[in-house]
């Protein structure tokens, strides 16, 4: 079946077949390797993505269903002029060792810090805790979301 | 009722493996613009190695990190490594990075020693530049040097060398030997909450204080010890691959419990001051002791809280439970 | 995956049509955190998937004159967002907070949580105490039904081949009910309930009599568990440390928690009985303050 | 945490106040659609990979910056023209004699391209130690993570179907799990001979019966440990292709290259000039991806068909077909003077091996030179033994069986100090390694710093201020 979409403010199509995941159509139909595949099943949450705002597994929902929505991936939020604040914070902070979950966590606090960009450490590790990580114990990553979230704060005030 | 406890428990570890293969080799090229590139035949698998050898190789050649790019993990470009196993890299590695980096810089003294009318021997690499001992005002750039071994000596500035540290085989009776080069030592201190009606245990916080010798990287080796503690919590309290008739009842990360951000207490790391004269510019290594004594301090600091002693890990908290009703009982 | 066709019908009606039409090769999807694990490691007898996600009769949360509706296709996420369910009913939202993680609260919906009916369904405990209603529609038209005769068996409901569930209700008179709840798990993040407890309960004016007790437990039965002879024992009576732990007991001795890899029957047996206690006296907490 | 954050002064912050500062136009944080970029081309330059000296900076990873854009390509990023897909079949029972495996019907199912069994492979042995593994199990099958036949098709579900479609037929043997049953004369034994007992360790100093003896307490107890999984969140991934030259190119989440292409060398019998093993950034490895697992599979099916194969664990496969830790039965009896002196210590150690050998060589000899812990005991005897039972292969896991023999020397110390009422941290001050100090092997250790680190991570906790 014919799916459009919207993928980081670009229109894409491909015709896949019903049963293919969303993650299987930004990697193999795409080439959007950003999101990985961890364990298939939505407990790793590697495969991270946000539709319409909303943060999901991408291996658990149909291509199909994201017919029509608006998808931003990893490959996403820098722009022409800058990393986002959370990619920056993250590097500069070592918070990513393998990185391999990395897309998935970033994509995560992404979908916090737009909501709120001085979350509370509990928030944060609420909000992360669909994003299993075995390299970092969590620590260095909570500590760049803090950090982006007040670059993220400075920036949405900039008049 | 929420009891609370605090345990603690120290280790050695030792860096590579025993008496069996364990070398590492390196290449060094210095390129004409005084920036490097380091073959290995190592790989990274998040834990740094790339950062970590690119440093040394830096340091070696009185450059920046920057200016060193690290190739690693082809056999067809990079050279013999024993692997990314056994927290050997950065001494193992990082002392053949060492050794070649410095036949590399030996070859830019060579060429830089008749420009600035010295001896090799009487020459340093710092700050970029090649510069005479006790007199820095007097130096070509590494950019000079590595231009005109290569060009006018006609010898590149490429070093090779291999590491294997020295060991002595253990007596296969008594065990009696050297196996290892060096260890690492830390302590690490948790404090716990138990709940007395369920058995559950929340670990509240980690003080962990580890010794890597000279930490090559700060910011990794902290990583390194947090990505450890965590699998430290996970064996000590959750993690267990359960078997039934030989097969796996529980291989998915549905049923294997690993600990999620919700359930890593904060951690305090601190690094001891310590130097290891036979490793790269004093460095031990970092990886695998992280995760070893974080169970330990657990199961003391539920022992502290309700008197209960875990002979058999994950401390679950049905296991836990089990003990408070058996000391009460008793 | 092995293949089947996928539709999104533009009507409830249409979705009832389609499923009576194609039988047991046709399934509803809903956020799918369940469905499509099992189509990945299912033998491929689906052949048809008819999305009911976005249907607008299955979505909303809405006041009512009966009481707060909720449409069964509400995301857990749009449960926590909701000023309404915040305010009216903070124990459905505490129990939708314990669902999976953030990404699985923001596919996953009630009514799938529900249809599924796997015994630790997280929330249909809190559903159960304050007397949710369930509306079903199907080729026959729609009936409505208490929840707790929603579950039937494992994986099992009251649910016909051609029914869906459409919406739940909390009467106007359980809004605002003191309530707790509380799961067990066997870690804080993305934990599956080891044993879910939730309780509500008014006050009389006396400040110290039980006035329609409720306590319902989840993943310590075959369905989720209204513990009714613990509910029967407790009414009228007063609010003291011996008759919720005489509750306690009762509550233990009415579920039928199993051996497992996860913990033994025993030991839940035991979370029963402290979590049975915490839930009654933090909701007898909560009606004193009010 | 918190106090944490506020102490690390970052180059984010300075950015922050120097944008707030020059207050330039706001940025959009998503790329017009207009405008794709795949990087952003004013890229950040953070100040400790600028600075001399090199060594003690807190550099940023040359890989950091590629994880977080997502443009790190790990193995199952990489794809060619014309892959294609393998999946292997693993036993149904934990031992097993293979009587016969018919791959008719999984061949001949449409987009099936090739098929393979242990018998094809060249040598099919493989193991750091003893080379006691087959690649695909040919004759025997000794634990349910063992393959017994690969396929490799157009697509992974039709390779997984085609699985389904492979008929095996076995003949059970006794299997035993339990390391200790293993341990008897009349136990089945796993790799034949008469033990299962496939690797122990021995390491004796002084007299210990004797200072048992005359110690003024013994302390016995036995701890357990359990299996636990690595749990990389990358599974194992490789790919082969075999060229028109017979030249084999492999990329794999390997950790060790130079050895696995001997490996391959080895169960390919191939020269090691004609193998390329390509290592991409691993996204987690811990000790368990540091052996070849479907790597030799896809060099052959890749020769059968003409075309690269790739195979990606499945997460069930990661957890029964990669190695796990060795759990370890251990039992610690420990001899203390009234004032804390540790005089004596006598251990025994079974290590549950599992269906093979692995690296539990290493586990071993490490397990046993650490088990006394990192403190002065004059007399000690170790004993360890590895015993193969029909279960999940151990092999290397992050410390090597260090977290093992720890937990049961540092619980037995606090133990200890509880029975003689001490303080813990006194009666490891007491009895801890110093400069110098000769290890259980007799080995003088140097840069020993296991008080530093009591002394400094007691003060760190406010260990003496410290109240319930």
């Amino acid at each position: 079946m014919l799916v459009q979409l919207k993928v980081n403010g670009e229109l894409r199509s491909a015709d896949v077949p019903a049963e293919t995941t969303l993650l299987k159509l930004l990697r193999e139909h795409l080439g959007l390797t950003g999101a990985k595949l961890g364990c298939d099943v939505g407990d790793c949450g590697t495969c991270t993505v946000i539709v319409d705002g909303e943060s999901v597994n991408s291996c658990l929902m149909l291509a199909a269903r994201a017919a029509g929505h608006d998808i931003t991936t990893i490959e996403g939020l820098a722009n022409a002029n800058q990393l986002h604040p959370i990619q920056h914070a993250f590097e500069e902070l070592g918070a990513l060792q393998c990185g391999f979950c990395g897309p998935g966590m970033i994509m995560s606090a992404k979908h916090l810090l737009d909501k709120n960009t001085e979350p509370t450490v509990a928030e944060i590790r609420d909000a992360l805790a669909g994003n299993l990580c075995r390299c970092t114990g969590y620590t260095k990553i909570i500590e760049a979301v803090v950090v982006a979230g007040r670059a993220m704060s400075s920036t949405d005030a900039r008049p | 009722m929420i009891k609370r406890g605090r345990g603690m428990a120290c280790m050695w570890y030792p860096i590579g493996f025993t008496v069996a293969a364990n070398p590492s080799a390196a290449t060094v090229k210095v390129n004409t613009d005084g920036t490097a590139t380091v073959l290995t035949g190592t790989v990274e698998t998040g834990q740094g190695a790339l950062t970590v050898l690119g440093q040394i190789a830096a340091e070696t050649l009185g450059v920046a990190t920057d200016d060193v790019h690290v190739v690693s993990g082809d056999t067809d470009t990079t050279p013999m490594d024993t692997g990314a196993i056994a927290s050997r890299t950065t001494y193992v590695t990082g002392n053949a990075v060492v050794l070649a980096a410095e036949k590399a810089r030996e070859i830019l003294f060579e060429a830089a020693a008749p420009l600035l009318g010295v001896r090799p021997d009487q020459l340093e690499a710092r700050d970029r530049k090649i510069q005479v001992l006790g007199f820095p005002a007097k130096y070509v750039d590494i950019a000079t040097a590595a231009k005109h071994s290569e060009n006018v000596l006609g010898c590149p500035s490429i070093g090779s060398a291999t590491y294997n540290p020295p060991t002595v085989a253990m007596d296969p009776e008594t065990g009696q030997g050297k196996p290892f080069s060096t260890y690492v030592y830390a302590t690490q201190i948790a404090e716990v909450e138990v709940d007395d009606e369920t058995g559950q245990v929340e670990v509240l916080r980690i003080v962990a204080v580890h010794d890597c010798g000279t930490p090559i990287n700060p910011m990794l080796v902290e990583g390194q010890i947090e990505g450890g503690i965590s699998m430290g919590v996970g064996f000590a309290l959750h993690e267990e691959i359960l078997f039934k008739d030989g097969a796996q009842i529980n291989p998915n990360l549905t049923n294997y419990i690993m600990p999620t951000s919700l359930d890593m207490p904060e951690l305090e790391v601190e690094l001891v001051d310590n130097y290891d004269p036979t490793g790269p510019f004093g460095a031990k290594g970092a990886g695998e002791p992280t995760a070893v004594p974080t169970a330990a301090a657990i199961m003391n600091a539920i022992f502290d809280a309700v008197g209960v002693r875990i002979t058999s890990l994950p401390a679950t908290a049905e296991k836990v439970l089990g003990g408070i009703m058996e000391l009460q009982a008793s | 995956m092995h293949p089947f066709e996928y539709i999104v019908p533009s009507s409830a009606p249409e979705a009832v049509a389609l499923l009576a039409e194609h039988g047991e090769s046709a399934c509803p999807l809903a956020g799918g955190t369940d469905l499509i694990v099992d189509l990945k490691h299912g033998p491929g007898n689906i052949n048809l998937l008819v999305d009911v996600s976005a249907l607008p009769e299955f979505r909303g949360i809405d006041e009512t004159p009966d009481g707060l509706r909720i449409g069964s296709m509400v995301t857990f996420g749009e449960i926590m967002a909701s000023p309404v369910c915040r305010k009216m009913t903070p124990e459905i939202v505490a129990a939708a907070h314990t669902v999976g993680a953030v990404q699985t609260r923001n596919l996953g919906t009630v009514g799938g949580n529900l249809v599924t009916c796997v015994p630790s369904a997280d929330i249909a405990p809190s559903l159960m105490v304050l007397d949710a209603r369930v509306t079903v529609i199907g080729s026959d038209g729609s009936r409505e039904m208490p929840i707790e005769e929603f579950f039937v068996a494992p994986r099992k409901t009251s649910l016909q081949p051609h029914e869906l569930l459409e919406s739940i209700l909390i009467p106007k008179n359980a809004l605002g009910k003191p309530s707790k709840f509380l799961k067990f798990g066997l870690r804080n993040g993305q934990a599956l309930a080891l044993v879910n407890a939730a309780g509500s309960l008014w006050l009389d004016k006396d400040g110290k009599t039980l006035v329609e007790p409720r306590l319902a437990l989840g993943a310590v039965a075959p369905t989720p568990l209204r513990a009714t002879k613990t509910e029967a024992f407790l009414t009228g009576k007063p609010a003291t440390d011996k008759v919720l732990a005489e509750a306690a007991e009762i509550a233990v001795s009415e579920a039928k928690p199993i051996d497992d890899f996860r913990a033994s029957a025993n030991y839940r047996r035991q979370i029963i009985r402290t979590f049975t206690l915490r839930v009654l006296k933090r909701s007898i907490e909560i009606a004193r303050e009010v | 945490m918190a106090t944490r954050t506020k102490d690390v002064q970052t180059d984010t912050e300075e950015l922050v106040t120097a944008t707030e500062s020059r207050a330039p136009a706001k940025q959009p944080l998503i790329v017009p659609a207009d405008q794709p970029v795949a990087f952003p081309l004013q890229l950040p330059e953070f100040s400790a990979r600028l600075k001399t000296p090199a060594v003690g900076q807190r550099a940023t990873r040359p890989d950091g910056r590629l994880h977080g854009l997502g443009q790190t390509q790990y193995i199952d990023d990489i794809t060619f023209p014309h892959l294609i897909h393998a999946k292997v079949l693993r036993s149904a029972h934990p031992h097993a004699r293979i009587i016969s495996i018919d791959m008719s019907a999984a061949e001949a199912l449409p987009g099936v391209l090739a098929t393979l069994t242990g018998k094809e492979i060249p040598v099919n042995s493989f193991g750091p130690t003893l080379q006691d593994q087959p690649v695909l199990a040919a004759e025997v099958v000794r634990h349910r993570g063992d393959g017994v036949a690969a396929v490799a098709a157009l697509t992974e579900q039709i390779a997984t179907d085609a699985l389904e479609l492979i008929k095996v037929e076995y003949e059970p043997l006794q299997p035993v799990f339990d390391p200790l049953e293993a341990l008897e004369d009349d136990s089945p034994k796993i790799h034949g001979g008469d033990t299962n007992v496939y690797t122990s360790k021995v390491i004796k100093k002084g007299d210990v019966e004797k200072a048992l003896a005359e110690a003024d307490h013994v302390f016995h107890r036995q701890f357990q440990t359990q299996a636990v999984e690595h749990v990389p969140i990358e599974p194992h991934a490789s790919i082969a292709s075999w060229d028109a030259n017979g030249r084999v190119s492999v990329w794999s989440s390997l950790g060790r290259i130079t050895l696995g292409r001997e490996d391959l060398a080895r169960t390919l019998d191939l020269p090691q000039s004609k193998i390329r093993l390509i290592g991409t950034i691993v996204g987690g490895n811990f000790g368990g991806k540091n052996e070849i697992t479907n790597e030799p599979i896809l060099a052959m099916l890749s020769r059968k068909t003409g075309r690269p194969v790739k195979s990606v664990f499945t997460r069930g496969d990661e957890f029964i077909s990669s190695t796990i830790r060795h759990p370890f039965t251990m039992d610690y009896t420990t001899g203390v003077m009234n004032d804390g002196l540790i005089i004596a210590r006598k251990i025994r150690l079974v290590l549950d091996g599992g269906a093979y050998c692995s690296w539990t060589a290493t586990t071993i000899g490490k397990g046993s030179i650490l088990a006394a812990g990192p403190y002065n005991i004059e007399n000690l005897l170790v004993e360890a033994y590895a015993v193969y039972t029909n279960k999940t292969t151990t092999g290397a896991m992050r410390g090597f069986g260090a977290p093992q023999v720890c937990f049961a020397y540092e619980s037995q110390m606090d133990d200890i100090a509880h029975k003689l009422g001490m303080d813990p941290l006194e009666i490891r001050l007491k009895n801890a390694f110093t400069e110098g100090s000769a290890s259980p092997t007799s080995q003088t250790l140097q840069s020993v710093a296991v008080k530093e680190s009591l002394v400094q991570a007691s003060e760190r906790f406010g260990w003496k201020e410290w109240q319930r």
